[in-house]
């Protein structure tokens, strides 16, 4: 294993301190492990606060600021975050105008965010909602399981509700409209590598030279069907066709996210993106926004995951909007 | 066996438990990762290793009761784990904590009881069902073999080695199911032909509780 | 050699059309491999072009647009641009205040920006002035060899010059400034792992699992030794020590980049930052500000570098202002 | 030996030196590519293969001129190689384009001026001195051996065999040699103990003019 670390055991709490030294207009609570802004939202706006294993950089801290999250929630790597964290970080973070808590669909964080909810209007009767994202189509959506994924939605969804809140909107409005989002997004990855998890200490699969993983998440889980390796067109492919497949997307403006593994430089994440934006137009997607970048992560992983959301002039509106993160910043 | 004196298993007894799980999630730590990289993420055995840890520095002064005892191991794997399986084993051992109350010690009916409490808030919490490939696969079939085993006759030790035989049968019948609950079930029919890591650190704590009771120690 | 391209020969080709998928605010001429600013900046302004090989994307078509770049020249992978695009883009972003090239110091870099001032100003009379970054402390500085590399300075010297293009300053004092910077700055870089050129279709060079190089470049060169893996903090001192040792920085404002090599995910980065800013603020070195990320890549290696630049009032006030690029965004 | 009927080398000839250069950094691209590895960034092999493949699609008619056709050559080098090489190899050709000027062809004399020029060109171009282990240790000793060779009474043909097998010795020297210029002067004492890669294609492009001269070939 090659990483640049200390002792694997301490790599959350490291980081947080590099992530504090890096962002000054951030604050770091290293006890219970949230990052906060360093100057709070006004009074009478609701919050949002997400959070989740580390390892998905800059997901979740590197969305924290004006237009986005209030707090982020770390977990230890690939592990969800104690009811505890986040239960701090809701009352923290409340204006009182409520909560909301975006969590991603891992049974661990769902458990995880509800007992947090429960201890936090327990203690100081915050009003919290939850949006469980669940966006990956290579995961069969079925009543009878865990459900799908959230995966790269969830890096749209808080800019467009952390806009809405922003403005001024109720937690009734955020939240319907976090389900909204929820909705009409869908996501799809490849991996070319697994990941190497750092308590771990070596790769969590093996995947020959000449082979990929189709339909993977972002916690280096072995994906849906290894295939052999293919050029960027059919990569692109194998992205685009489960994606529309599962809903159509040629009626409204697309924002559309092409996202790195983390292992995976941007040269070759604009070769697959100049792909995709093709078989997308051959599709009739009218594509209005597009990001390409690390944004969701999965530690070393090489790979790439495609989001395709489905907006209107609102949406289109609120991700239009002023946003100041180390992640995503414009407007401002 | 319980206790030689008195028939009923003690505080000390329990700690000795904890005690021995922790070192099981040392000894296995890796192999449970194992199991996790197969089919999730790679952090079971971490994830243990570092509530386990926690816990027994929480119960380094035992609290007053078994009640308060279990609570707080709950409390503290609930605020050090994270992931599924810090909501599952914390709310196992909250569940114990409040079914156990004030007593002081617990004799073989009672921890039949705190077992069903803890198993059903396992279920309550992950609402999983039987065949579903989680830690329940485990957890169901050793409380069941506890209680035959009582019915049968049997004292707190020999109920809790018939359930740890139980929980390692449950745990390696997970391993041709298909996953529907916990991430190993986002890869469909590939999560087949994997023993399920839940399953696997499950039987290390009823093989732990068994280990606690036996006097002199059945497996040294 | 697992990469998400098309046939390796047309990698450039490729991420060039991505990029301008991605990115409706430049422009591509493709038949040139040009990055330009799709809305040109106004008359009577000084224009900074750069370019180099590519494989270090961000750098430097994601630095063009306000407040940066006026256009970036791509060559092949590592392989600096030919004189013709320099001339072509010389010309066609010249607002009559004449234009600065960026360069970094390489020789086939020196020499093709050299011809291209040639032919630039013998076809157009354009006066073309250049400046060579120069800020790799890993190499001897030396009259009777190529020099010292330039490497991450480039990046804050380009986002620095282009705010004082864009506030009006006249081509003499743009030069003198970047000389000022250049002066000013100075990088070490370690890698964990080697980079493999998409053509030559292997890794560059082997590194032994508990080994990395120290001294490295950006193009996958041998570093100047190769040292047993060492944690982030042993780590961070490899960099910090000979970037204080070949310039004292305590006298004055810092700003201050850890920038990942491609391969290198953020959270790593943190960890080292955590450390490289304990060192500098055990060493009396002011930090201002700071950069964390992949701004100047080496294809998928795995590793970081450091930068140091010693600032004044003027120079942070210059870095302050509005950019926005793809590669670095804020004040808009 | 160089055209038979009259002594001199003809343009054909020329086309036939740069088919034979093509195939050359084809064949060897890998080698150079990997020798780049060693002490450089690992393209020297594509650069030149992309280099050469654009010239001989450019001279598919060839000019009319030797001088016009050389710096046809020189100016499709500069514009699509790039790096060092692009502007070494395309100034060495645009520099032996305009030495030979309006002629037809060359004869010996004739050529080892057009040699002269390009080479001076690449050292006014890269500044490098004999012994900074570049390609100009081998383009150093080639042109002088083509010119003892010619002093001795060698045709062209003989003479540019003498300077392929100079440039040789030239190349297997720069092996030891600490570089002073270009991206291998990075590594510093670390450059030692490779073979410069510029050295090489310029050994393959001297031993291309020989083997293009040579009537019959001599190493078919
Ligand atoms: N809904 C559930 N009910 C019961 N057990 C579950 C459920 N979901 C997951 N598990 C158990 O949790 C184990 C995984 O724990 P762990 O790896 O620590 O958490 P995570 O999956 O969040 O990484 C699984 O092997 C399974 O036994
Ligand atoms: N200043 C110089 N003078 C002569 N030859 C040089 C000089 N610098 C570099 N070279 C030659 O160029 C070769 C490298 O060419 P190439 O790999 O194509 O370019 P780059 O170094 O830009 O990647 C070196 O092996 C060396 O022979
Ligand atoms: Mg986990
Ligand atoms: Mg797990
Ligand atoms: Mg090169
Ligand atoms: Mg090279």
């Amino acid at each position: 294993m090659k990483k640049l670390i200390n002792d694997p055991a301490n790599v959350l709490a490291d980081a947080l301190r590099g992530i504090e030294a890096a962002h000054p207009e951030l604050r770091v609570d290293h006890q219970h492990r949230v990052i906060y802004r360093a100057e709070p939202k006004q009074d009478g706006r609701v919050a949002i606060i997400s959070g989740g294993g580390s390892g998905h950089e800059p997901l979740h801290g590197g969305f924290v600021g004006p237009g986005m999250l209030d707090a982020a929630c770390a977990g230890e790597v690939f592990t969800s975050p104690t009811p505890d964290q986040v239960a701090e970080a809701t009352t923290a973070v409340d204006r009182g105008a409520g909560v909301l808590h975006v969590v991603k669909n891992y049974t661990g964080d769902v458990m995880n965010f509800e007992m947090a909810g429960e201890l936090a209007a327990a203690d100081s009767g915050v009003r919290v909602e939850t949006v469980v994202t669940a966006d990956d189509v290579a995961v069969q959506d079925s009543t009878y399981t865990a459900g799908r994924r959230g995966v790269g939605l969830t890096v749209l969804l808080e800019k467009i509700v952390g806009a809405a809140a922003e403005e001024g909107q109720d937690l009734d409005a955020v939240v319907a409209l976090a389900q909204r989002v929820n909705d009409a997004g869908r996501s799809m990855g490849i991996a070319l590598t697994s990941c190497t998890v750092p308590a771990a200490g070596k790769p969590t699969f093996d995947l020959p030279e000449d082979e990929m993983e189709v339909g993977v998440g972002i916690h280096g889980e072995p994906g849906r069907r290894r295939v052999p390796l293919a050029p960027a067109s059919e990569v692109a492919a194998l992205l685009v066709e489960p994606v529309l497949a599962d809903r159509d997307a040629t009626g409204s403006p697309a924002i559309v996210m092409l996202n790195g593994m983390g292992g995976t430089p941007l040269i070759e994440l604009y070769v697959l993106y100049g792909e995709v934006a093709r078989l997308l137009a051959d599709a009739g997607v009218p594509v209005a926004r597009r990001l390409v970048g690390n944004y969701i992560t999965s530690l070393d992983m090489a790979g790439a995951s495609l989001t395709v959301l489905g907006a209107d002039e609102d949406l289109l509106r609120l991700w239009d909007a002023p946003v100041d993160t180390s992640g995503l910043r414009w407007g401002v | 066996m319980a206790d030689t004196d008195t028939g009923t298993v003690t505080q000390a007894q329990l700690v000795g438990w904890l005690a021995a799980f922790r070192d099981a999630v040392h000894e296995h730590g890796a192999h449970l990762t194992e199991l996790d990289s197969a089919i999730g993420d790679a952090d079971h055995g971490s994830n243990l290793v570092r509530g386990m840890d926690a816990v027994m520095v929480a119960v380094e002064a035992p609290p007053d009761s078994v009640g308060a005892l279990l609570k707080k191991v709950g409390m503290t794997l609930v605020t050090s784990v994270g992931g599924a399986s810090g909501p599952l084993y914390g709310t196992f051992f909250l569940r114990a904590g409040t079914a156990a109350g004030d007593a002081t010690e617990l004799d073989a009916a009672a921890l039949a009881a705190v077992l069903r409490a803890a198993v059903e808030g396992v279920v309550a919490r992950g609402k999983a069902d039987r065949g579903d490939k989680t830690m329940y696969d485990a957890l169901g079939p050793a409380l069941e073999a506890y209680d035959a085993a009582l019915a049968s006759g049997a004292d707190a030790a020999g109920a809790a080695r018939a359930a740890a035989d139980a929980a390692a049968r449950g745990r390696d019948a997970t391993e041709p199911m298909q996953a529907l609950k916990g991430r190993a079930s986002y890869l469909g029919e590939r999560s087949i032909g994997h023993v399920d890591p839940g399953s696997a650190s499950a039987t290390l704590l009823v093989e732990a509780l068994a280990a606690a009771l036996a006097d002199p120690p059945a497996d040294p």
